[in-house]
């Protein structure tokens, strides 16, 4: 395929990184298996180039054979790869070596596997310093401490004593950051530098990335799936799907007038906080359930603890939700958003009847003041649907039996009866009937969370508690299972509580949303208010933070109909 | 230096006569030479130097080195002088006069006297001391120190052995200090008159002598010193001892001999003995109750074949007679040859036709018993014997199968004299009697032949209770396995009783370069 | 299952465990001749067309008596086993699913029972109840259960916050149904896997025992005893102490293998 | 890793001890025979055996020779063997001291050998080195101790062609050639299960750093490869190894009872069978309280080594 954009011959020689009708595949079991064809792709010196893709689009390939780092089961079938011009495909792994760290450099999506947790953060940083530069290991310390000053840390001294784990994932990353510039790079890879962060961290280690780009006129490809965030950072953009470039260019022009089909569907799959698809809310709202005062300690200090140890035991487990109360009411959809540890999945669990709790749960009449308290009746009538549906799937057991077990459990159509409705639930999620007979492992990460969602509906609840449901999940699939899951709630009536980080995602679906910090409620507001001056500051801070890709307003109509 | 013992008395004469003074009656291959060290290896643990109470195969040699009794059993099996140097008995055999050495010092350098052997003989006959010689001297009424050199046995019943009794292994002589000093300190030290002090005792890996410069007998013992070393596994004995690194192995297993035997330099030793292996089958229970049946499994036994595979050749068949050919009153036993299909007819003459089926219980130590047991079931299948073998460790053996069982394997040493044999085991009031046989007239045969001074008379005696002993078969024995020892190049005139408590190292010198 | 026969640490494993199963399920009706007649003319030989294996100290034909041997042996590994992980898997599971002072009584009993060594706490036991094949299969099956209870316990806890469990939780399902249809099944693996591996120990004990003599006893044809009753004429024929010595390695090894490669197949993390 | 750490740890150890001691004194008073029976053998008669009862305090109810044992080991006397009338702490000391010669030398040794060798496995993975390492360890851990034992007496000791002594014992402060001359078998027939298991692990661990996102980004900074080796890679396989070591430790103990016993060495393991044999009480339960104290303690420092190597590791 050629690229829409070819550039000049003289282009090339200029440019930082330029790549010509590369090639690879992988030698398996199964055969060779194709991973990335005829890629073409230009960085200018100074510039940033986005590649968008979904996992397995071969991305994470295309930066390992830029890095020269692949496995023995590689083959590189055609191509080139030129660094400033010169041909890296022809180095030997020991050219390779110099030219790692010293003139590409990369940083990873997850700054607490990419660190070696036994080794002091300052050692790390100077270990390249002192590869590369020469320096002695004083003055490669001097230099780590400069280094990590750049990123923004504030005392850089302190944090070069410490191991891995005595910093937090923002400090991590800005580490990572800090090496990979030590040596001032003409190239730098970024992986998806901050999926792993949480929604602030991230915006911040975003804000340095671009700070430092300004500072240093490196040259940057910066890997990720998500769309909003890459239109933030590049300037260029290539959308890689199945090893294969499908479209390449300006990154305003690639979102405003995408030409490749697999284009226009990524984008429309990118949640849009302005473009509705909840149902409408519920006319007159009544309570269904209400949390009134609830808390949760982990770790909580024993009795003897609090006698003998009193200010050890102020200080023992933290509060995973503190003084919590909202209600859901029938029929809506709420939104519990909040960072990681913020004590959003913590309410999943008090509601699930999974997590011993203070205070008081109201539901239907009836008060259940503990776990215990918590009968059948209710379990049937609150259903839980978990983050990885790898894990909440019994994978001993077949697709009909874990849909087939709240049937047969509470009863709720006849024993001959059961597989019958098995099919219509399947039915129900877009899932062939026939699947009832296969194991979890035989289905996609989407299919699974369907079969979740079947499994949770098969109750005929009241309320169907998701948490985290989409964020296991690729792009496009996410949007399909939010979908599903409206129309089902649209068919149902059955209520949501919907807990997410994705605060896009959310405003396009819930009435109402929560917004927890640290364990406790400090927002609460209808959907539409979310941009209203009397939000609280973090609430605010959170949605500041979200990037939403530049063109997701100006072409909402188009996206609108290539979605459906 | 030859003081040979002339008494009155034939009795006590016939057995005394060939008595002289230790190393008179070896045949030196040279001129011994003074000094060295000497290694013997050994395969158990040296546990205790109590002479009292030991009974390790590796305890007899060091408590031989360290201490002397009365009298001691020379290669002959006849008892011959040690700290005594002469002994009389008395016509009725009821009183005995022991004439000490003089001059004799303990290794401390205090005099030993009559009163020390006073003292020791008292211990052994105190019945809340454990002694192991108790069972042959139980006949002894008092013993009075005469002067210091003169010590006189008086007996309850008529003894003409008491000679031999007195040279038991466990009877020698402890100074009185030592006895009524804690009796544990005799466990690890020893203050003893023999050829050999102790240096170190080291129970775990080696037991160190050294020569006892004012021994009793001028220019012996030869040896500047003795080590014993232990090895508690026989192929790496047998291998530290091919390779020279030990002079001596004191126990040869059967299944090494022909090898070490080739070996270079080694000499090894047979010494013919009247250790034997036994059946005891309970005679006052089914189905060993019938003579028959005990003659049916006595003829189901291949003897010459057990000799073959169990000793490899080391021994000689036995015919069920405990008292072997080495024995004064020996008789000459018939043979009893391999016939299962006479023993097919015997079991079913004593209502047994379709065969039987039992339980042979044999310890797991020494390996032989379980090794015989396992031949004999084989041997007795066509016979219609069905043997199941149980073997068991030996602990619960001791405490659970011995004395009590209905049909055991038992192994016993060689015993001084058909008395002590027949005490220990056939007699009615014997001290280990596990057949439940009891015949009443073997017993008086027993006595009365205790009593008697008359060699001829014994010798009639002897044979008639041997004799019904054949007759009735309360056990089976098949086997007399010999005595089996090696040394190396240059360990001279080392030889072991056929008693194998008795080893003579005070002959024994190092002919090396 | 394609996956797995393509790993040679399977191939191997299951070759071996194949041939040792064999041995010991048909051994006695393969066997040439009677283990334990004599034969006195050919003592001690090595091996000859009639005796393909060559002869022991009595004349016995040695191949037979390994064939012999097999069943006793590889029965003493995989019922000691069976037992051990049996109970231990019930402590294990017990501790596990009911947690609090239950799981911490019993933990706390395991580790005192682990402090012991392996082989010196099965020679205590098997010392203390005297010997013999059943006691010693008793000895290693005590010896095995803390250990087992412990992996039990793990693979249980391990399970337990897998979230299948928890929406089966909260879904209201009875405890027996929890632990029968959602925790015992995924918590197996781990226990089948430890458990074959574990034969193979097992079955070292067992021979090591019967070599000190405190296991199976003469006339046997265990394998360790026939180690230990050869180890006389090892220097005259070594045949005697060979055999049997590599066929508990076969043995050995065998269930070794298999249990890794099952451990690998079993594992997710590492296949791809 | 707290002082009040550490001292709740060895509290524990102590609270294990006295539960093996108590449960090995109560097991074997419950068995049939004792001392005075196996020392007097089959010379025992009825009065002897009471006479030797007496002496050795065996007349005694069970509890009260417990009581009696323990007051001794508080007052730091471990009573005296019944079987070898020394004291106890002479003999195990004695026989404890020669075992350690053994196991550490085994375990020195198998340390040296067994981390670069699984190491090298690690980085060769998928190659004949690695395969050959792999078929060495999985043998070595199928041959139980006596069969390594007696093949290797076999081959390499034989009594005209042997290479090394069949057995014995040699303390080096007499002779250090001699003791590396008769340790040589034993510590290999010791090491050989524990080499194995050690280098596999060690394999793993290292195979399964070699794969970690750190080593990947080690050696994406362009570090050179001994770097990501030695300073990335193995310190962080050594943890793990440690654990398997402190572990193993557990199979040394178990080991040497069978080693000492094959090749004459005057350990603890021979000791014990000895004891056992003899039922010789105080003996037993010295020796089981030391293998147990040492296993407990061994656990505790590999706890301890892991802390160090690993600074995400804190005990409190």
């Amino acid at each position: 395929m050629t690229s829409p954009l070819t550039p000049a011959v003289t282009e090339t020689t200029k440019a930082a990184l330029a790549i010509r009708n590369y090639s690879l595949s992988y030698r398996t079991a199964d055969g060779i298996v194709s991973a990335l064809k005829n890629i073409d792709l230009t960085i200018a010196k100074g510039q940033t180039v986005g590649l968008v893709g979904e996992s397995g689009s071969g991305k994470s390939s295309m930066a390992w054979s830029i890095m020269r780092y692949l496995p023995p089961n590689a083959v590189e079938t055609a191509g080139a790869i030129r660094l400033a011009g010169e041909e890296i495909l022809d180095y030997t792994p020991r050219q390779m070596l110099d030219i790692r760290g010293r003139r590409m450099a990369m940083v990873f999506q997850d700054p607490s596997t990419s660190l070696n947790p036994t080794i002091r953060l300052g050692e790390q940083i100077a270990e390249v310093l002192m590869r590369h530069r020469g320096l002695t290991k004083v003055e490669a310390m001097q230099e780590a401490e400069a280094a990590l000053a750049r990123t923004g840390i504030t005392h850089p001294k302190d944090m070069l004593q410490r191991y891995p784990h005595e910093a937090s994932g923002g400090e991590k990353q800005r580490v990572v950051i800090a090496t990979a510039f030590a040596c001032e790079p003409e190239l730098i890879i970024f992986d998806e530098p901050t999926t792993a962060l949480d929604i602030l961290t991230a915006r911040q280690i975003l804000d340095l990335f671009n700070q430092l780009r300004e500072e240093t006129n490196v040259s940057a490809l910066y890997i990720s799936h998500d769309l909003g965030l890459v239109s933030r950072v590049v300037d260029e953009v290539s959308v890689l799907h199945k090893g294969v470039i499908v479209e390449s260019g300006k990154v305003d022009d690639v979102f405003r007038r995408p030409k490749a089909d697999y284009t226009r569907q990524l984008i429309g799959a990118v949640p849009n906080p302005d473009r509705w698809i909840g149902i409408d809310a519920p006319v007159n709202p009544e309570p269904l359930i209400s949390l009134e005062t609830i808390g949760v300690h982990y770790n909580a200090p024993t009795m003897l603890q609090k006698i003998f140890q009193p200010k050890e035991a102020e200080k023992a487990g933290f509060w995973g939700a503190k003084n919590v109360s909202m209600d859901v009411r029938k029929g809506e959809l709420l939104g519990v958003v909040g960072e990681s540890g913020s004590g959003k999945s913590t309410i999943a669990k008090v509601l699930a009847g999974l997590q011993e709790f203070d205070g008081k749960l109201q539901f239907d009449g009836k008060t259940f003041a503990s776990r215990k308290d918590i009968d059948r009746a209710y379990r049937r009538r609150v259903q839980l649907v978990f983050q990885h549906p790898d894990a909440s799937l019994n994978p001993r057991q077949t697709i009909g039996t874990i849909i087939g077990r709240p049937l047969k459990l509470y009863g709720i159509v006849p024993a001959d009866k059961v597989a019958a409705r098995v099919a219509d639930l399947l039915e129900m999620v877009r899932l062939p009937a026939d699947y009832a007979k296969r194991h979890p492992h035989q289905l996609s990460g989407g299919e699974k969370q369907r079969v979740a969602i079947a499994r949770a509906f098969a109750a005929e609840p009241d309320l169907v508690i998701c948490d985290e449901v989409t964020a296991a999940l690729d792009v496009s699939v996410q949007a399909a299972v939010a979908e599903l899951l409206v129309k089902l709630q649209k068919d149902t009536g059955t209520a949501c509580v919907f807990i997410t980080h994705d605060l896009n995602l959310i405003r396009q679906l819930a009435h109402r949303i929560a917004v927890m910090h640290h364990g406790a409620l400090v927002d609460f507001f209808d959907g539409p208010d979310a941009r209203s001056d009397d939000r609280d500051p973090y609430t605010k801070a959170l949605l500041d933070a979200v990037p939403v890709h530049a063109a997701a307003e100006q072409s909402q109509d188009m996206m609108e109909g290539s979605a459906r | 230096m030859t003081t040979f013992m002339i008494t009155r008395r034939t009795v006590v004469m016939g057995m005394a006569a060939t008595a002289m003074l230790p190393g008179i009656s070896f045949a030196q291959s040279a001129t011994p030479k003074p000094g060295g060290t000497l290694k013997i290896s050994h395969s158990t643990r040296i546990a205790t130097l109590n002479v009292l109470n030991c009974s390790g195969p590796a305890e007899y040699p060091v408590v031989d080195m360290l201490y002397s009794g009365l009298t001691r059993m020379g290669p002959d099996n006849k008892p011959m002088a040690d700290l005594a140097e002469r002994w009389e008995g008395s016509e009725d055999a009821k009183t005995f006069t022991y004439f000490l050495r003089k001059g004799v010092t303990f290794h401390d350098g205090s005099p030993c006297t009559a009163d020390d052997v006073v003292a020791t003989f008292q211990a052994i006959l105190n019945k809340d001391v454990p002694a192991a010689a108790r069972s042959v001297l139980n006949m002894i009424d008092t013993i009075e120190a005469v002067d210091a050199t003169t010590v006189r046995f008086n007996l309850k019943t008529p003894f003409a052995d008491l000679p031999i009794s007195t040279a038991h292994a466990n009877a020698r002589i402890v100074s009185k200090a030592a006895l009524s000093g804690p009796r544990e300190k005799l466990d690890t030290t020893a203050n003893g008159t023999g050829p050999f002090k102790l240096e170190t005792y080291d129970s775990a890996r080696m037991v160190r002598l050294v020569k006892n410069e004012n021994y009793f007998i001028k220019g012996k013992p030869y040896l500047d010193g003795v080590e014993m070393h232990l090895f508690p596994d026989l192929a790496a004995e047998s291998a530290n001892f091919l390779n020279g690194a030990m002079d001596i192995m004191l126990t040869v297993q059967q299944a090494d001999f022909e090898r070490i035997t080739a070996a270079n330099g080694i000499t090894t030793k047979r010494i013919p003995s009247g250790r034997f292996v036994n059946v005891t089958m309970r005679q006052d229970q089914k189905p060993f109750d019938d003579v028959r049946v005990r003659k049916a499994l006595a003829m189901s036994v291949d003897r010459g074949l057990l000799v073959d595979i169990v000793l490899e050749g080391l021994g000689r068949p036995a015919y069920d007679n405990l008292v072997s050919p080495e024995f004064q009153y020996a008789i000459k036993t018939p043979e009893i040859a391999y016939d299962p299909e006479g023993a097919k007819k015997l079991l079913t003459e004593a209502g047994y036709p379709d065969g039987i089926k039992v339980t042979l219980v044999a310890s797991n130590r020494p390996a032989i018993r379980a090794q015989v047991a396992v031949a004999l079931k084989e041997m007795a299948k066509p016979a219609g014997f069905d043997i199941e073998v149980e073997t068991m460790s030996h602990d619960t053996y001791l405490a659970n199968v011995w004395m009590k069982g209905s049909f055991y394997m038992g192994y016993w040493g060689m015993q001084a004299t058909e008395d002590a044999t027949f005490k220990l085991l056939l007699t009615s009031d014997a001290s280990y009697e596990d057949t439940a046989w009891k015949n009443a007239e073997f017993d008086t045969l027993i006595s009365d032949a205790r009593s008697t001074t008359d060699t001829e008379k014994r010798r009639e005696l002897y044979a008639k209770a041997q004799e019904l002993q054949l007759k009735d078969t309360p056990y089976i024995v098949p086997i007399y396995e010999d005595i089996l020892t090696a040394n190396g190049k240059g360990a001279e005139d080392w030889t072991i009783a056929p008693l194998s408590r008795y080893y003579y190292v005070e002959n024994v010198w190092l002919n090396k370069a | 299952m394609r996956d797995f026969f393509s790993s040679p640490t399977a191939v191997v494993g299951t070759t071996l465990l194949v041939i040792v199963l064999t041995a010991a399920l048909f051994g006695p009706w393969l066997a040439p001749y009677d283990p334990q007649t004599f034969h006195p003319i050919a003592r001690l030989q090595g091996p000859s067309a009639a005796h393909w294996l060559g002869t022991d100290q009595f004349g016995r034909d040695l191949l037979s008596r390994v064939l012999n041997g097999a069943p006793s042996t590889v029965a003493f590994g995989v019922f000691a086993t069976a037992l051990g992980v049996g109970v231990g898997s019930v402590i294990g599971v017990i501790a596990g699913v009911s947690g609090g002072w239950v799981d911490s009584t019993i933990m706390r009993i395991l580790d005192g029972l682990l402090a012991v060594p392996d082989l010196l706490f099965t020679l205590l036991i098997v010392t203390m109840l005297g010997g013999g094949m059943e006691h010693a299969l008793l000895a290693v099956a005590v010896a095995f259960t803390p250990g087992m209870a412990r992996i039990a316990r793990s693979a249980v806890l391990s399970v337990r916050t897998r979230d299948y469990v928890r929406a089966a939780i909260a879904r209201g399902e009875s405890g027996f149904y929890i632990v029968g249809c959602e925790v015992l099944p995924n918590a197996l693996s781990p226990i089948v896997v430890e458990a074959t591996i574990r034969v193979s120990f097992a079955i070292m004990i067992g021979a090591t025992l019967g070599f000190l003599g405190l296991g199976a006893q003469p006339p046997s044809t265990e394998w360790g005893l026939m180690v230990a009753e050869a180890r006389q004429f090892m220097f005259r024929n070594p045949w005697c102490v060979a055999i049997p010595g590599l066929s508990i390695a076969m043995a050995a090894l065998g269930f070794n293998l298999f249990g890794d490669a099952l451990r690998d197949a079993l594992d997710p993390r590492r296949s791809h | 890793m707290t002082r009040g750490y550490l001292i709740r740890r060895l509290l524990a150890i102590f609270l294990v001890l006295a539960i093996v001691t108590f449960a090995v004194f109560a097991i074997t008073t419950v068995l049939p025979g004792n001392a005075a029976i196996m020392i007097l053998g089959e010379y025992a008669t009825p009065d002897a055996v009471a006479a030797l009862e007496r002496q050795l305090n065996l007349d005694q109810p069970w509890y009260m020779q417990y009581f009696n044992w323990v007051a001794g080991i508080l007052r730091g006397d471990l009573g005296t063997s019944l079987r070898l009338s020394l004291p106890v702490s002479d003999v195990v000391g004695e026989a404890f001291l020669n075992s350690a010669l053994l196991g550490v030398t085994a375990l020195v040794a198998v340390t040296v050998i067994a981390i670069p060798l699984g190491a090298l496995a690690a980085l060769k993975r998928g190659t004949a080195v690695d395969l050959a390492i792999g078929l060495f360890s999985y043998l070595g851990t199928a041959l139980p101790e006596f069969v390594t034992a007696t093949l290797l007496l076999v081959f390499l000791a034989a009594p005209n062609s042997g290479i090394f002594p069949a057995g014995g014992f040699v303390a080096p402060w007499e002779n250090m050639s001699g003791f590396a001359y008769h340790v040589a078998l034993p510590a290999f027939t010791l090491g050989l299960i524990l080499l194995a298991h050690i280098s596999r692990q060690v394999r793993s661990e290292m195979a399964e750093v070699l794969s970690s996102d750190y080593v990947r980004a080690a050696r994406l900074k362009g570090l050179t490869e001994r770097r990501v080796i030695r300073r990335h890679a193995l310190p962080n396989s050594l943890a793990p190894a440690v654990a398997v070591i402190s572990l193993d430790i557990g199979y040394l103990l178990g080991g040497i009872i069978v080693v000492e016993e094959i090749f004459a060495w005057p350990g603890l393991g021979r000791l014990l069978m000895y004891a056992l044999e003899n039922r010789d009480l105080p003996v037993i339960q010295a020796v089981t309280l030391l293998l147990a104290a040492v296993y407990a303690l061994s656990n505790l420092v590999s706890d301890i080594v892991i802390a160090m190597l690993d600074p995400r590791v804190r005990y409190a």
